[in-house]
């Protein structure tokens, strides 16, 4: 393991979207050009830090000079840096298609003939204007707190780092002001807020039984005697964190959702914003609290992880609205992700499932990214995404 | 039994009326309050822990400090966001069996 | 006990009997008017005097001051906020209700 | 021996916290809640956690008080233009007496569960109170609460207040100020005088409260989140009044000031990472004054960012709203 004081290569990956997203709402007009120079600037420090993982091993960054557990620390692995490289190759491609999607930008763009993006707040211009305006801090935004959550090892900082992104998130949603849009932004955010709570009373007792509040000293302290407060914590966070990857059958909320935001927002949602979460049980689950989760729970999850499969795809197919039965499909695959979970404890097998597993999870970022972009274009192309009417408006398109 | 763990107990209990009001209110300025309670049964339960130690223990200060800020700035949004629903919708809640294409 | 802190106890007991007679007046009278009456005129003498019996222990004459201005904001804003409430309970000849509390 | 006074307000706390939660009457529901908030800073003096009760007092209880009324209040008013005599009954959700039934035994459960790991904690209490007592001496400052939340964990802090600017640039991609009501007391020309009197009177002390609660956050219980909440208290009172020397500030100085926090604070730090050091490690004998000027930035975006919360939605160009006093002079 290696301190990284000497190339801050970690903290540039959470502070350039941050600096990126203060720009953004400070200069509205030149906000797609900040989101572009932002997702092009990240892959130095990706890079750096990925050349470093690869000839050093794990890399971490005490913040401010303290050691844990007084301080933060920062850390990234294998399965952290995979995550941001992920992150990067999507959101830098998202960002691409937004300043088209949204308009606003100088350059060759079909859309470039709306009115100038302004600042966006009277409203007057179609409606439009203010998407734009929100789109770019609240998506920068969420870049720093996706990078920041994959790098962190601090509960606490976890929590913040999941209110940042769920606030974001949310917000990205109400972007679109139709009235569909803000019911499901609604229940999104209660959703959202309610898993916080859980997720951070379970800190609270980690911190109350354990007096740590850093990821690997947790893991070390927790291979004494078992009290309660271990597996009820564990519990309670879980809980939190089903509830944002929606799985089955806390799903509820996610189709609406991720159906009706922005497009490019929908792809973000669902390629992104999900697999935080998922991310953050698979350290919880498999690192910290190793000697706590039994393979009864693992084998739970995998069941509803199954159901999710069958019930998401048999869903997704009596959709009528193709943003629908994509975020449908969405549901399903997030099931086969938790497939992982008694895979990966077979004492066989192990290092196949998570590898299939990880594998899984880049391939639907980037394959459900691309099903949102392409589907917000149709809808772009033909005014609705109704299944039944787009085959003959695309055989007009060509 | 120690007035700390009764501050700690009452925490939890605090969490576990806003989580029943909370499923079974249908009014969003209901649920966001619920919501509220909850965070505030947490915090009660952080600083409790933090009275255990003779002096008492900074560190879940600062950590409801925090969340104090994070709390009310959720707050704000969900209830900007609930006048919105009421706006378009005509009521301020969620249908139960809402159609997602409606 | 000390003299000083005799009288500190006595005028303490003293406004926490004003608060008790403001809380019943409070639960006990017909109308707004008469409640806020109750409130705002028993609450402000019982202040003063708690804080008149907790100033006796202090030492130090910022927390002296600190007592002083508590005592002082108290009364300049429940005694305009006693006016407000009337005037919109007259102005609408009904109890202030949800429309009328942000202000 | 637990004191009858800890048990009392135990038991008052969880009694409004209830009586707020089944009142059928929001606007009753809100009051109930402001009310527990202000016992909760009762309850957090009584756990000898001050900082907190001043942030709970200002915040938790005052501004989310007055987020809910002005929020009652407007949907009232939208209830009154739909036409709707009575505010709709709330349709009940989960049907039926068997399902209420499952959901509060799944909830006493749930809390059962809780309680029993929180009664069953090990009883030797770890911590990080002796870790924050040994290196406070280097912290630069020797309020133990401030040291941690500038410090020690000043990237949750950092973190924190870009929560804070997500808020306010969320509300803004939603809403619209819905200005109209905030002014419409202004607009029919009936501010109390009292109110104004008032206002006039408590704003300056409000600044000097703040100004007092920032720099006293060093040594004693105050600091940038109590500071910025009594800003922002003063805040919600400016709109709510208007007296004719408030002036809310021309947009891009708005966005300057709620961005200000944010910018200092990650500028500080990166500054610190350009010079060599981590970030936000400040250099010895400099991190009093570093952390001074974070906190005032801090404070400043958080009274902005807590009042234009209030104001509910993006002022709008053409609206009289950046210039207060502008209906204020009409008769």
């Amino acid at each position: 393991m290696t301190d990284g004081a000497d190339t801050p290569s970690l903290v540039c990956l959470i502070a350039l979207p941050l600096a990126g997203a203060v720009a953004a709402f400070l200069w509205p007009r030149r906000a797609p050009a900040v989101g572009l120079g932002v997702a092009g600037l990240l892959w130095i420090p990706v890079l750096g830090l990925l050349i470093r993982l690869v000839s050093q091993g794990e890399q971490q960054y005490e913040l401010g000079g303290w050691a844990v557990p007084l301080g933060i620390a920062l850390r990234a692995d294998g399965l952290s840096v995979f995550l941001v490289l992920m992150v990067t190759l999507v959101g830098g491609a998202v960002s691409g298609y937004a300043t088209g999607y949204f308009g606003g930008v100088c350059w060759g763009s079909s859309f470039s003939s709306l009115p100038p993006a302004e600042d966006g707040e009277d409203g007057r211009d179609g409606g439009q204007a203010h998407e734009r305006a929100g789109f770019w801090p609240l998506w920068l935004f969420l870049w720093a707190a996706l990078n920041a959550l994959l790098l962190s090892r601090d509960l606490f900082n976890l929590y913040v780092t999941l209110e940042l992104l769920g606030l974001s998130a949310v917000a990205l949603v109400a972007l679109a002001d139709a009235p569909v849009a803000l019911g499901a932004a609604m229940r999104y955010l209660l959703v959202s807020l309610l898993g916080s709570l859980a997720f951070l009373l379970g800190v609270a007792l980690v911190y109350a039984g354990y007096g740590t509040l850093d990821l690997p000293m947790l893991k070390a302290a927790l291979g004494g005697p078992v009290a309660p407060v271990g597996p009820v914590a564990l519990g309670l966070m879980t809980a939190g964190l089903l509830m944002k990857t929606a799985l089955f059958p806390l799903h509820f909320w996610l189709p609406p959702a991720h159906a009706n935001a922005p497009a490019p927002v929908s792809a973000l949602l669902s390629a992104l914003v999900v697999k935080a979460s998922f991310y953050l049980l698979l350290r919880l689950w498999f690192e910290v609290f190793a000697g706590v989760a039994t393979s009864g729970a693992m084998r739970f999850l995998g069941v509803l992880g199954a159901v999710a499969v069958l019930w998401g795809s048999y869903q997704a197919l009596r959709q009528p609205r193709l943003k629908l039965l994509v975020a449908y499909s969405t549901v399903a695959q997030l099931g086969y992700l938790f497939l992982l979970f008694p895979l990966s404890s077979a004492a066989a097998g192990g290092f196949t499932a998570w590898a299939g597993g990880l594998y899984f999870v880049l391939a639907h970022a980037c394959a459900k990214a691309v099903m949102f972009l392409s589907a917000g274009s149709l809808m772009r192309a033909a005014g609705h995404d109704r299944l039944a009417d787009l085959g003959r408006r695309c055989a007009r398109c060509r | 039994m120690t007035a700390t763990t009764l501050y700690a107990l009452a925490g939890i209990a605090l969490f576990g009326l806003g989580l029943h009001a909370l499923i079974v209110r249908a009014h969003l300025v209901a649920r966001i309050l619920a919501l509220n309670v909850m965070g505030a049964g947490v915090f009660m339960f952080l600083i409790a822990v933090a009275a255990r130690n003779e002096t008492p223990d900074p560190v879940p200060h600062a950590l409801v400090l925090t969340g104090i800020v994070v709390a009310v700035s959720a707050t704000a949004l969900a209830l900007v966001l609930a006048l919105r629903v009421q706006a378009v919708r005509g009521r301020a809640g969620l249908a139960e069996e809402e159609s997602p294409d409606a | 006990m000390s003299v000083s802190e005799w009288l500190s106890a006595l005028l303490i007991a003293a406004g926490t009997g004003f608060f008790l007679a403001g809380s019943a007046g409070l639960l006990r009278f017909p109308d707004v008017f008469t409640r806020l009456h109750a409130l705002t005129k028993a609450d402000n003498v019982g202040l003063g005097l708690v804080v008149a019996g907790v100033a006796l222990q202090t030492e130090s004459a910022v927390t002296l001051v600190k007592l002083v201005l508590i005592w002082w904001l108290v009364l300049v804003s429940s005694a305009t906020v006693c006016c407000l409430i009337a005037g919109a309970v007259l102005r609408h000849g009904r109890a202030p209700a949800a429309e009328e509390e942000a202000r | 021996m637990i004191p009858a006074l800890d048990i009392l307000l135990i038991v008052a706390l969880l009694w409004l916290a209830r009586q707020a939660l089944v009142a059928r009457d929001l606007f009753k529901g809100v009051v109930l809640f402001i009310a527990f908030g202000l016992l909760l800073a009762l309850a957090w003096v009584r756990l000898r956690a001050p900082d907190i009760a001043l942030a709970e007092a200002a915040i938790g209880s005052g501004l989310t008080g007055a987020l809910f009324l002005s929020t009652l209040g407007r949907l009232r008013r939208m209830e009154r233009e739909a036409g709707q005599a009575e505010p709709p009954p709330e349709d009940g959700r989960r049907g039926g007496w068997t399902g209420g039934f499952l959901t509060a035994a799944g909830t006493v459960l749930v809390t059962a569960l809780l309680g029993w790991a929180v009664w069953a904690l090990p009883a030797g209490a770890p911590g990080l109170g002796d870790a924050v007592q040994a290196r406070l001496g280097e912290s630069g400052v020797s309020h133990r609460v401030t040291a941690v939340l500038l410090n020690f964990r000043a990237y949750d802090t950092l973190l924190e207040v870009g929560v804070l600017l997500v808020a306010i640039v969320a509300v803004w991609a939603v809403a619209r100020a819905d200005f109209p009501f905030v002014t419409r007391n202004a607009e029919a020309g009936s501010v109390p005088p009292q109110q104004t009197a008032l206002v006039n009177l408590l704003v300056p002390v409000m600044l000097v409260v703040a100004g007092y609660l920032l720099w006293i956050g060093a040594t004693a219980p105050g600091g940038a989140f109590q500071a910025g909440a009594v800003l922002g208290g003063a805040g919600v009172l400016l709109l709510l009044s208007r007296p004719h020397w408030a002036v809310l500030p021309e947009r891009r100085w708005m966005r300057t000031g709620l961005a200000a926090g944010l910018l200092v604070f990650l500028g500080v730090g990166l500054a610190l990472v350009i010079a060599g050091r981590r970030l936000l490690e400040y250099p010895a004998g400099w991190a009093g004054a570093l952390i001074l000027l974070i906190e005032a930035a801090v404070t400043l975006s958080i009274g902005l960012t807590l009042t234009l919360l209030f104001l509910g939605g993006r002022p709008a160009a053409g609206d009289p709203a950046p210039t207060m006093t502008h209906t204020n002079q009409q008769p």
